[in-house]
């Protein structure tokens, strides 16, 4: 159903409604809503690409072997703007990722909550670049 | 005195007059409202450095099926002494990328090009130049980047075209391009670069419809020196001369996914 | 703009004083009387409209059935409806998505997080309550034939969106974004345009896909019928202090699917320092009965637009055809046993 | 000599046309004139067609010129029929199959022919091309191996001229070749002289400023020439050949140096020197005159009608495997 003005007309949200829910594609058509999941696990890095962004991360799989993930997640245009940087998220950073699985059933999902262990949420939780990068 | 200040001045007129083999006289661009060179226009390379930036002789096209439409012009070298000097490792993978262009150049995916593959790519660009950003809008790709003219910045990230800081020197625009992702070629020879690549591009009037472009690459993690190219640029003089759209995405998808296309039923 | 901690972030974001005259958001407390302003000029004498602009905004492009033939907010209203934006956002920052779990709507990365909701970047308010103009605030209903037209369209696309790239939205594969249109319109984040003015041209970049719309001023006439493009042959000029942006020679599948004829005229007028007025007109006799209009405006922002490069890491594209051939063999896998 | 000989029987050989450089005293001195930019002007349609053969027949040993009496002499026996080694017709000579060439108006009678004393093209005590080296002569034996018993497999393996990619005629150095359309057209503009053979279009656009080569990453068929005027003589050096074009097997290697002058109003003087430290282990040249010919030159376009031919020869080839492995059951 590839009528864009109808889509253009939900995601412009009302000024009641709730939250706009457009996105770039149809997230529910690349993930499974019925393969919810949790990985706990450490950052290895975070690619800084467009459309979305992608979370490397190293998952401790049952049998205690590392298992790599990639978690989708949102442009990374903004973040620039309000100061950070790639080097935002640190290699080795422990992270918790409430999410859904791929519908191909490979190691990726789209993270619907990222936060740190210590339950701070991801990015804007992150303590500001002080120096670098600052915008006068 | 007064003679010899004669004769001097007479000597460097004549001097100044005859030019070296090849390069005009050093010529002065007409100005834009706020005083500087005026580049506005579109412009366009006319050589064959986008299939390789050294000289090469004509040869076979990478699909039989187009024959010399699609067969590689020949083109003299755009790299001045004619030698890329890459490291030993590096000029491996330079032939490796050569031998498997057709599936390894981004160019071929309708991927953002770099600084400098835009310029010189077979397609015009378009100048628009304001007193504190100049854009350079390129056909290929819709690909664009603005040249922050104020004071340097730094880029948060790397990216494809990269992060330009520009300013004047005399008759030329000097512009400083860092931050550019390792994933550009400069060519549909292999010829490439790490993600420490500097570059310093020279935009310099040389007649009312030609620019000289000059600039120099850098890259310690693959050259062992900094090296040069240069080429004139033209003025499309066309009347009504402009930029089309040529989103070349969609040539290639069934390159990228046609293999992920739902089989027909049987 | 030094930010120093989240919660200095979002306390900047939520301390938005009340506006007083509609169409108008500035970040400092304005002086109730506006002294005189005159648009700048670019140094050879063009009205300046250069710089970073967002048209980031909550106002959706149609009325709501339930506000209909109402066109603006009363300043009580529209102050209600920034609390409320900020208060949702203080939800989602604490809660996560308020979406719900197992749904498709939930399926989906917390924009929050990314700082993409359109409540952490500027947002342009104003007191209308749709970006369309006029009593009906609505899209006109479809011509009979446009009808037929698209339920043809749909029918014939039914089933099969995710069968091969190109059934899939221009958006998903990163060609080119609906509202780039033009007209221009908002997008759910990285709503941000730039202008830049040189001799005889204005560009205006939108920063998703990297779009540089470059209008010659002149007035020179459109390109040929047969030329298509997807945003359109635009070709301006100059009313005053107004850029007029008259743009034909669309396809027929963006920014309107299965509109054959799309014929745009844009209005572009700097009526503050931080706020342009966009204003624009959609006519297409043989898709809907009458022109449309809308208007909303376009505030300044700190900051400039980044590489927005879409195609090359569009790696949702292929995990997405590849989700549905993964969903085909195992529905053949079921079927079969 | 790989020039491929076209001309098919000679008939008239007896009414050998008047030869009109023939052994004349040279008329009173005559300096060459000068085109407007006041380069020496070699413009014209000249025909390089000639008696004298490339290499000095055995028997003269290191004898470099005739005297008048032995050109006379020998002039009176070739009017008379017999060829002897001491002439080479090149094209006049009986030839292998091809259509008549007389059909098509290639009437040796009336074909320009300049003359010159010289026992042989090739100038110097020996008068002859120097032995190969051998490293030369297995470069080219490899070569000549693996093409053998596949030279019909496919477009690859037919020699050049046949693919209409490099003729005999358009080869440089150039040396005599077939009667028919062989002629040279030059011209001269600004800063360059262009050297036209008729046949197959082909085009020598040099540079007379003396620039310096290509980059050697660069080969082509024709090198890269540049040019120089040396007085009234234009001297073109060429570089960057392939060893593709192998002028008497030589590689890649090969520099050439090529001069023009005009002695008198009715000759081109071409003298070339040609070496190849991986072919010949000294270089050697040569000097051809050319005679003042009627133009124009017309469009001599080989590719665009060789399809039929080709197409033939391969197919041909194909039927004969075809047949032999029908034999073969």
């Amino acid at each position: 159903m590839r009528t864009r003005l109808l889509v253009m007309v939900a995601a412009l949200g009302l000024l009641t409604a709730a939250v706009p829910v457009w996105a770039h594609h149809a997230f529910a058509a690349e993930f499974d809503q019925k393969k919810p999941l949790t990985l706990k696990g450490s950052v290895i890095k975070w690619e800084v690409t467009n459309p979305h962004s992608w979370i490397h991360m190293s998952v401790k799989g049952d049998d205690g072997q590392a298992v790599t993930w990639m978690i989708e997640g949102g442009s990374p245009n903004n973040l620039y703007r309000l100061g950070f940087t790639r080097d935002s998220l640190p290699p080795g950073a422990e992270i918790v990722v409430e999410g859904y699985q791929a519908k191909d059933g490979s190691n990726r999902a789209v993270g619907k909550n990222v936060t740190f262990t210590d339950g701070r949420r991801l990015f804007l939780g992150l303590q500001m670049p002080g120096t670098d990068g600052e915008k006068k | 005195m007064y003679k010899l200040r004669k004769i001097v001045v007479a000597g460097f007129l004549v001097l100044g007059t005859v030019p070296a083999w090849g390069q005009a006289p050093a010529y002065r661009a007409p100005r834009t409202a706020d005083g500087k060179p005026n580049l506005n226009g579109i412009w366009q390379a006319n050589n064959s450095a986008d299939w390789n930036l050294q000289g090469h002789s004509a040869a076979q096209g990478p699909v039989y099926a187009l024959g010399a439409v699609f067969s590689i012009p020949p083109g003299l070298s755009v790299v001045e002494g004619d030698e890329i000097p890459y490291l030993p490792a590096a000029a491996a993978k330079q032939k490796e990328n050569h031998a498997n262009w057709v599936k390894l150049d981004p160019e071929v995916k309708c991927y953002l090009p770099g600084v400098p593959r835009a310029t010189y790519l077979p397609y015009p660009f378009q100048i628009v130049q304001s007193r504190e950003n100049i854009m350079m809008a390129y056909e290929y790709a819709g690909a664009v980047r603005t040249i922050n003219m104020g004071a340097p910045t730094k880029a948060p990230a790397d990216s494809w075209m990269g992060w330009s800081n520009g300013h004047w020197d005399g008759e030329t625009l000097v512009v400083d391009v860092t931050s550019q992702n390792e994933d550009t070629w400069f060519d549909r020879a292999g010829n490439f670069h790490s993600e420490a690549l500097h570059v310093v591009e020279r935009y310099t009037p040389r007649s009312a419809d030609t620019l000289n472009y000059e600039v120099t690459i850098e890259d310690p993690k693959v050259f062992s020196r900094p090296w040069k190219i240069s080429m004139p640029l033209y003025r499309r003089v066309e009347k009504d001369a402009r930029l089309l759209e040529y989103k070349c995405v969609e040539f290639t998808e069934e390159l990228l996914y046609g293999t992920l296309r739902k089989k027909a039923s049987k | 703009m030094r930010v120093a901690s989240l919660a200095a972030l979002a306390a900047w974001v939520l301390f938005v004083p009340v506006v007083p005259a509609a169409g108008q958001a500035a970040p400092a407390a304005k002086s109730a009387v506006k002294k005189a302003w005159t648009a700048p000029r670019t140094p050879d004498g063009q009205p300046d409209l250069q710089g970073v602009w967002t048209n980031n905004t909550v106002t959706p492009l149609e009325r709501p059935k339930d506000l209909a033939g109402k066109e603006f907010y009363t300043d009580a209203e529209l102050a209600a409806g920034m609390k409320k934006e900020h208060e949702r956002l203080d939800l989602n920052v604490e809660e996560g998505r308020p979406t719900e779990p197992g749904t498709a709507d939930d399926v989906h990365y917390d924009f929050s997080e990314y700082g993409l909701d359109r409540a952490q970047t500027k947002l342009a308010w104003n007191k209308r309550t749709s970006i369309i103009v006029g009593p009906d605030g609505t899209i006109p209903p479809l011509t009979p034939e446009a009808a037929k037209r698209r339920a043809e369209h749909r029918a014939k696309a039914r089933g099969h969106q995710f069968d091969g790239p190109e059934n899939m939205s221009l958006s998903a594969r990163c060609i080119v974004r609906a509202n780039v249109g033009p007209p221009l319109l908002p997008a759910a984040y990285n709503s941000n345009l730039q202008i830049v003015q040189g001799a005889g041209y204005v560009v205006i970049e939108t920063e998703m896909i990297h779009d540089a719309r470059i209008i010659p001023t002149d007035g020179r006439p459109h390109l040929a019928k047969n030329v298509k493009q997807w945003m359109g042959d635009s070709v301006g000029h100059w009313e005053g202090n107004t850029l007029v942006i008259d743009t034909t020679n669309f396809t027929d599948l963006n920014p309107f699917d299965d509109a054959q004829n799309v014929h745009v005229v844009e209005r572009l007028t700097r009526v503050d320092p931080d706020t342009i007025l966009y204003q624009f007109t959609v006519e297409d006799p043989g898709m809907w009965t009458k022109p449309w209009s809308g208007e909303l405006p376009i505030t300044k922002m700190q900051g400039q637009l980044y590489e927005y490069a879409c195609h090359e890491a569009n790696y949702g594209l292929v995990n997405t055809l590849n989700g549905a051939r993964v969903a085909e063999q195992e529905a053949a896998k079921k079927a079969g046993k | 000599m790989t020039t491929h000989r076209s001309l098919a029987s000679i008939t008239a050989i007896g009414a050998m046309i008047a030869v009109t450089a023939w052994g004349q005293a040279p008329a009173k001195s005559w300096t060459v004139p000068r085109t407007p930019d006041g380069t020496p002007d070699l413009q014209g349609v000249y025909a390089n067609a000639t008696l004298t053969p490339l290499e000095r027949p055995k028997g003269l040993g290191a004898k470099e010129f005739y005297t008048d009496q032995e050109f006379a002499a020998l002039m009176k026996r070739i009017q008379q029929g017999s060829v002897p080694e001491e002439a080479d017709l090149g094209n006049a000579a009986p030839q292998d199959v091809r259509y008549d060439l007389s059909l098509y108006g290639f009437d040796v009678t009336k074909a320009t022919l300049a003359s010159s004393k010289r026992t042989s093209l090739i100038v110097g005590p020996e008068g002859r091309v120097p032995p190969m080296l051998p490293e030369a002569r297995q470069r080219n034996a490899e070569r000549a191996a693996k093409n053998k018993g596949h030279e019909f497999d496919s477009y690859e393996n037919r020699p050049l001229q046949e693919r209409c990619i490099l003729m005999a005629q358009e080869r440089i150095p150039m040396l005599p070749g077939a009667a028919d359309n062989n002629l040279l057209q030059i011209v001269e503009g600004t800063g360059y002289v262009v050297l036209l053979h008729e046949m197959d279009h082909s085009t020598r656009v040099i540079p007379t400023d003396g620039r310096p080569h290509v980059s050697q990453s660069i080969r082509e068929y024709q090198g890269d020439s540049v040019g120089h005027w040396d007085g009234n003589t234009l001297v073109v050096d060429t570089t960057n050949f392939t060893d593709l074009s192998a002028f008497r097997g030589s590689g890649e290697k090969l520099h050439l140096v090529e001069r023009f002058s005009r002695p008198d109003e009715k000759t081109l003087l071409y003298q070339f020197t040609v070496e190849d430290p991986a072919t010949w282990d000294k270089p050697w040249s040569a000097e051809i005159p050319m005679a003042k010919a009627k133009g124009p030159v017309y469009e001599w376009a080989c590719h665009e009608g060789n399809l039929d031919e080709f197409v033939t020869i391969l197919r041909g080839a194909r039927v004969e495997e075809e047949a032999e492995k029908k034999v073969a059951k």
